[in-house]
């Protein structure tokens, strides 16, 4: 294959000095060539004695035609999952702006934060906007993940529960909802190893809280949807002096009393949904709030808002001399990177649609599911809950599964699965189409609106978020993207439009 | 992006257009992480050839792309070792050793381990003191689970001992976790296996080309050899990991899958010889620069023969009566560049990684801006300006300040703001805001968009 | 595209990233003009849906797409005239009446397609001369060929007159091309149909959301009525253009066939209710600026009610003795903003265009702007500062001046770089150079990059 | 299809004022409704009476999706037609940060040249690029493709040769050889026609030159791929003091010794081949170059060497007022808007790759073309020409043309056929691969290197070319996008690298 190689070799573009520097380095360093260089760096006992064993260079043009074959092998299907994913649309003046722009993605992380108050200002966004919908009054920039933030959150709440008390004696039981998502508690199993934490699992409605209880997880919805009412179980940990975390939808908190408002200490999610692709896991920003009371407890990184020489305000990380320099016996966290592009992009995505947009994508969702419920149950099937945000689930025999998924399959449609039923999430980019076609899979006909809320009274958000300027002054294309311009070249006025 | 960011520690390296173009198209993008398989082969594909791939560059049998960072790779590896231990009833063994110049998530990932970190001290010439690490082996031999070694070691030394210092551990039962933050100086030349780990992380967004986002995202995906890869974490909605793979450590998984991509582009584009030729170039750069340095700083710590790996301290502690590290980091601003890492692993002091993606020019700008500021170093010590007044200490110059019809300062506006002709060839950016006020905002701690009545008072 | 770029007659208004980002996909990109019919589905149905959109905006049967810029569009509109008038053995019709007002390109394209200029009188009010058209139409009744008219004009007004203008051009054998450069004014509203028009050309880039590529590329469609049709051009390689169909005036059958993307975007994603808003928005936002400018400036011409259409003329002529247009047109990048149109269709004035994109906050901070600079006029008529030394006649100010230790002007720093707040929140932008002067360049042509050694000198 | 309307409609991220400003501009303008102010100021004589009839507005997302359906119409296949139109690989770090950045292309022409130092750099670079490859020393800043390129050079020849005749007595003959491409061919009847210029095509070889002859066009290589030794005729040209242009391939240039060494006044040619994708006709830049004769006669925009008011070099747009003002009656061209953002990508080609790289590329084709050549001639088919550069062409009989075409259609191949031949160009992404399936086709078997070249010795390029540093200095991808990045914010330094 190198009869007549392309001039134009990748190693060339990636490597800084060419010919003509090398040889003036080697000069400089009084060395004959790199080899002898890197005999002088490199101890002779570990060095590598063959050439590693990979594929051949590709020129960038080879490679993207081979990616783009392999790409093939990807089957793109309509996904109704959900289960913490879902799909989204990605505003184009933030794919382009952000995603796509060297200027956002190659930074590192803001320790010198008097060049980077732009990128600070987006995250300080981004913690406005989870504190906002999680009704909570302090937020990070970010975390890995959903799991890994809910098990943040517990070992948060085991380290304050257990401060006083003596090696042994602590209460180590941390309750999780058996409707939490199973990925959750994959890695809160892993999680809660090490420390001797005891998970204990099942209904909550039925848990009683122990002397050894420090802490609960619950989803919400949960991860079949449904919409349940925490809050009697919630004043029940309090009075246990039990803390409280919610795996919560970021979306549904547009329509949702959000857990800030029912007593959780704190509250983590994914906000992938907010304009940021599945990417089959990630990346995405997972979101971790919290009360003031945990305010120096909080995990990862956190933005602050302080001032500079002269007396103006400025921002930067806080508490970084924390993460520099954990505290390395006592550390209960080792995060450093977390997902800030993508907190970035969540929060631009929030800045976009401003407070009635969010709502809107969370009402129409809603309205969606509400429609589908309502004609499938028509059509004799067994909705699970009567109360849900975006998520219909629908109970039925194995047999009828197995068929069920074999026509969708085919038809290039995912549900989610499980022994008993099937699920179907509803989000932002189903469309009318959509809808018809998954009824008909259940033999149902026309989905048609359905007026009544399927979320109960007492559970509907009656407050008020994103009402910062921020998020009620760039709604338009220009407009957004001569803001993500501004952030993008350092300035921010402290969040003020 | 606009300059080079010599982050030590960090692998600034370019992240190409062609690595980063795939991430949006749809059929990467699409994709639901509980997707039936069936409909995800191309990921398959990726992630088994990925999977290889690192396992020959790091030597080792098996691999888990599950980590989304290098702190959780950190964990994950641990807690296999921890498997590895409890699967042959020697649960007790949870001493994990750690040196004295280790990364801050080191001890914070084997405490989240359930380990009990011990440190082991290092010597005058910035090495594992292997006497030290001897002896609290043999110390904790009964209850060893494993040393934690960053290798080229966050000095940016090639440690000649760092065989003997693995044949220690494993002498006494101990496992050798190698944290790969410094891959970027073995790739093509040596390996974690080679120099006797016995599993490792890899950082993608340093060594394998994943933008490093502001803070993220990024992959720290473990390597591990056959002893311990039955305990790779699986994921309940997934085939992954080992026969008896611990639970999961995050909730995809094959952690951010759609940024594997990147790496893989990387890999793909520079074949064995290439990622090869970069490991060499990076090492090349990092001792161009410390030759071009030495005389005007000290440079703290390299290997026996005087040369640094792809990384350099340089010790600003000797001027510490005339300026901190921090008036060198925000000094360099005004000179148009990010500053390098700042007070680790030793306080006082900035570490250099220039990576092999920077030529010659970059380089010479880069060292350049540094001799300067070791001249205006000079002026404060000569008495021509005073400690509380000089271009260092009032760094960065915001465009404000330069612009300002008052000009207050000892120096001239043109010191401050274009101290080298450079400066006016394109390559200047100014700093937004003056030098903030680290522990103002620590004691008030406000970390949501304050409300709009507040700016009406600033 | 940091800030609103108001030049009028160029309908700088979003392009948006939908409209853009199919333009890369390679079903798109990687299509030679020239292949095959069967393999350019795709490419044939937006073809044809734009051409049927293009159509009823205009009130048309008939488009060619292949003209690559407005001036094409005229000179493809005018050749289609002059076959029409060969083929009804009128050849001789070579007369091309052009208001005075008209753009450059106007009477060049006429010269091109072998016709003879023959100049309108515009009245007082900026209108054509009714009067002088009727003459002239009669005097050259013979070989009248066509009638060249911008509408809205150039002049940013409704004329009122049109259709009778239309009429006498009929009346006596022409044919009435219309310069669709205005069209923002017109969509949804009226339409070149109604006004009386045979033919026009629409710039894509302008009214239908093309980016200007910082001076192209651009696409001028034509479209035309039944009579004309069937003269559009045909192509050596293609199926396209009218039956008796002149030779080709672009290499491509359908011009910049790619970017075609981007105005069928437009239009799909607006609907008719949303194309017909963007022009009523576009109608709102200038007499908007008009109102806030009226007072402080002269806005030269209106419509009857004192509307403007989408654009005005603002008159710095009656400030000749202080400064000049261009003066205003520097000042303005001190004050972050592109300079509106400059001396066109008028010496010594401006012209904005603000067009529908633009929100009230950035409308405001634009003429925020010009009325601090009427302020700036008045300081030098108050003698405050001479003629020769004041920010306008200084303007750009450039970093280099601004930071320079010796200040040599009689104002402020901050007046200079500075005179408003809301450029210290983020839309201060730097002219790289001052003032450039254009006579020594035109004089001194150079336009290759001058050997490396020249610069050794500069 | 609106039961459930997605609340992100289009309209709104286009119009800037909202409600809100809308209430307040009308209270300003004193009207009450935005309909009284339409009705203020167009005339109701011509006001549309009916709302227009197009297609109901489409979201971005659904957009999107439609449009994705569409572009499945249109069949990627392998293009080796050639005729002015190339496969060319556009590199990442442009296509990103100049083709997809709104930096770069949202941008007014550079009038106000103080802010727009950096593109009228790159401008400036496409100039000398041009120059450099024609060997000619003017060049503009690009025209709109080459046929009319061709017609601008014809009428400033038209106009310069006649420029002391009386009307009737022009010399208005313009010689177009039958090998310039057809395209170009029809562009310049069209354009011939109204000034009454009499074009003669035909053998140039045989073309004799009349009293009448004031210009010839000729194509390099030619429209078959053959490369043509035009210079005893370009001589006799002169001798008749007639014009000489040539059109010219500019890859072919890094090879073929340029038109500007064998007496060319005027070179036009298509720079598509230099980074810009096909896009099925354009968006491409033309390029015209010509001599010092020339300078003021030049078509279309040119950027200049000027100072500023404090003494520093500077661009600008050269003979501005020519264009706002084109001179009426006598205007001979009507260029304002031409190609610039497609100037920019293929002079940031240049720049990427510099001269080693373009040759590199310019010979990697010609070396393949060769190959093939020989392949083709050892399984017994006639090559039409013993010179050429990247296009072989292969004479065949109609019937067999038929059924190779049928058959390389089937298999995913573009040639180019006309009644006695096929064409095959071999561009920049042509694969060894590709040539073997190509050879497989004419029933040939393996494509190997041939060591002499096509281009005979009098026509090989013997100088320089891309010789400035800015054509030597930024070969990494890191250079290159800072290089790209300083352009956009406006910093330009005369340049110097
Ligand atoms: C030596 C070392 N170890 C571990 C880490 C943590 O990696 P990550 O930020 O990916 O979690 C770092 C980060 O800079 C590091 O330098
Ligand atoms: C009124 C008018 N006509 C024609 C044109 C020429 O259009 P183009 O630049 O697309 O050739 C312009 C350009 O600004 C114009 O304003």
């Amino acid at each position: 294959m190198s009869h007549f190689p392309h001039p134009d070799r990748f190693v060339n573009r990636h490597i800084g000095p060419n010919k003509h520097d090398l040889q003036e380095m080697l000069n400089f360093l009084n060395v004959k060539s790199l080899d002898e260089l890197i005999y002088q760096t490199v101890p002779d006992t570990i060095r590598l004695d063959k050439p590693l064993n990979l594929p051949p260079a590709q020129s960038e043009y080879e490679y993207l035609a081979e990616l783009k074959a392999t790409a093939q092998l990807n089957r793109l299907v309509r996904s109704y999952i959900g289960m913490g994913y879902h799909g989204t649309i990605t505003p184009s003046v933030i794919l382009r702006n952000v995603f796509q722009n060297p200027g956002w993605y190659t930074q590192y992380t803001p320790y010198q934060a008097e060049i980077a108050q732009g990128r600070l200002e987006s995250l300080l966004n981004f913690q406005t906007m989870v504190s906002d919908l999680t009704g909570l009054p302090i937020a990070n920039a970010s975390l890995l993940d959903e799991g890994t933030a809910a098990a943040e959150a517990m070992h948060m709440f085991f380290a304050e529960k257990n401060k006083r008390a003596k090696p042994g004696e602590e209460a180590n039981e941390f309750f999780v909802a058996d409707t939490v998502l199973p990925q959750t508690l994959d890695v809160l199993r892993t999680r809660a190893l090490p420390q001797n934490l005891q998970l204990v699992t099942g209904d909550w409605r039925e848990y009683v809280f122990s002397e050894k209880t420090f802490g609960v997880l619950l989803q919400y919805p949960d991860m079949h949807g449904a919409v349940e009412d925490y809050r009697a179980f919630v004043e029940k940990a309090k009075a246990h002096e039990v803390y409280v975390c919610v795996a919560a939808d970021i979306l549904s908190l547009a329509l949702l009393k959000p857990p800030g408002e029912w007593g959780a200490d704190v509250a983590v999610g994914n906000t992938q949904r907010f304009g940021v692709p599945m990417g089959f896991g990630g990346p995405h920003a997972a979101y971790f709030a919290t009360t003031e009371d945990f305010k120096r407890q909080i995990p990862g990184r956190i933005i602050g808002v302080s001032v500079d020489r002269h007396g103006n305000r400025a921002l930067r990380m806080a508490l970084q001399t924390r993460e520099q320099h954990i505290r390395r016996e006592k550390a209960t966290s080792n995060i450093c990177t977390a997902q800030a592009l993508l907190a970035n992009i969540a929060a631009m995505y929030a800045v976009y649609h401003g407070p009635a947009g969010i709502r809107g994508i969370a009402s129409r969702a809603h309205e969606m599911a509400k429609a589908l419920a309502a004609a499938l149950e028509n059509a004799g099937r067994k909705i699970a809950a009567k109360h849900f945000f975006d998520t219909v689930r629908v109970e039925m025999p194995a047999g009828e599964l197995a068929a069920l998924r074999q026509k969708a399959e085919d038809a290039g449609i995912n549900f989610f699965y499980d022994q008993t039923g099937v699920q179907i999430n509803v989000d932002e980019t189903v469309t009318e189409h959509d809808l018809a076609e998954i009824a008909g899979l259940f033999g149902a006909k026309s989905v048609a609106p359905v007026a009544t809320s399927a979320v109960p009274a007492p559970l509907q958000r009656d407050t008020e978020y994103l009402t910062h300027p921020v998020f009620n002054s760039y709604h338009t294309e220009s407009d957004m993207m001569r803001y993500i311009k501004r952030l993008e070249n350092g300035i921010c006025r402290s969040c003020t439009p | 992006m606009h300059s080079m960011i010599s982050l030590g520690s960090c692998t600034m390296k370019l992240n190409a257009a062609t690595q980063m173009i795939p991430v949006s198209w749809e059929s990467w993008a699409n994709i639901h992480p509980f997707a039936p398989a069936s409909q995800t082969g191309g990921y398959q594909k990726i992630i088994r050839e990925l999977e290889q791939y690192l396992c020959e560059i790091t030597g080792f049998e098996a691999c888990s792309l599950q980590p989304n960072s290098g702190a959780q790779g950190e964990y994950a590896g641990l807690m296999i070792i921890r498997a590895y231990h409890l699967a042959r009833n020697e649960g007790h063994r949870n001493v994990s050793l750690i040196p004295s110049s280790a990364h801050g998530t080191n001890p914070a990932s084997a405490v989240m381990a359930g380990m009990e970190v011990v440190v082991v001290a290092c010597d005058e010439r910035g090495n594992i003191d292997v006497a030290d690490l001897r002896a609290k082996a043999e110390q904790h031999a009964q209850n060893l689970s494993c040393l934690m070694v960053t290798y080229p070691s966050t000095h940016g030394v090639f440690e000649t001992s760092i065989k003997e210092i693995c044949k220690i551990i494993h002498q006494y039962g101990g496992k050798v976790y190698m944290d790969g933050a410094n891959m970027n100086a073995q790739v093509g030349l040596t390996s974690p296996a080679i120099i006797g780990a016995d599993v490792c992380h890899l950082n993608l967004h340093k060594t394998f080309a994943i933008p490093h986002g502001g803070g993220g995202p990024g992959m720290g995906p473990i390597c591990c050899n056959a002893s311990l890869a039955p305990y790779l974490p699986k994921h309940v909605f997934a085939e992954t990991g080992g026969a008896q793979g611990t639970n999961a450590v995050s909730a995809a998984p094959w952690g951010s899958a759609s940024i594997l991509l990147i790496s893989y582009a990387y890999i793909k584009m520079l074949g064995g010889a290439g990622v090869t030729d970069a490991t060499r170039y990076a090492i090349l750069n990092a001792n161009y620069i410390k030759a071009r340095l030495e005389g005007a700083y000290q440079i703290l710590y390299s290997g026996e023969n005087g040369r640094s790996a792809h990384e350099m301290i340089v010790d600003l502690r000797p001027f510490k009566a005339l300026v901190g590290a921090e008036d060198v980091a925000k000094r360099l601003m005004d000179y148009g560049f990010h500053a390098p890492t700042l007070s680790f692993p030793v306080a006082g002091t900035i570490m250099i990684e220039p990576t092999e993606s920077e030529s010659k020019a970059e380089l010479d700008r880069f060292c350049d801006a540094l001799l300067a500021i070791r001249q205006e170093i000079d002026e404060i010590a000569a008495g021509t300006y005073t400690h509380e007044d000089n271009v260092l200490h009032n760094a960065p110059h915001t465009i404000d300040v330069i612009s300002a019809d008052k000009w207050e300062y000892p120096y001239s506006r043109e010191k401050a703001a274009f101290p080298l002709p450079y400066l006016r060839q394109g390559w200047k950016f100014w700093a937004t805001v003056g030098r903030i006020d680290q522990a103002y905002g620590d004691r008030n701690l406000v970390c949501v968009c304050p409300p709009i009545e507040e700016y009406m008072h600033s």
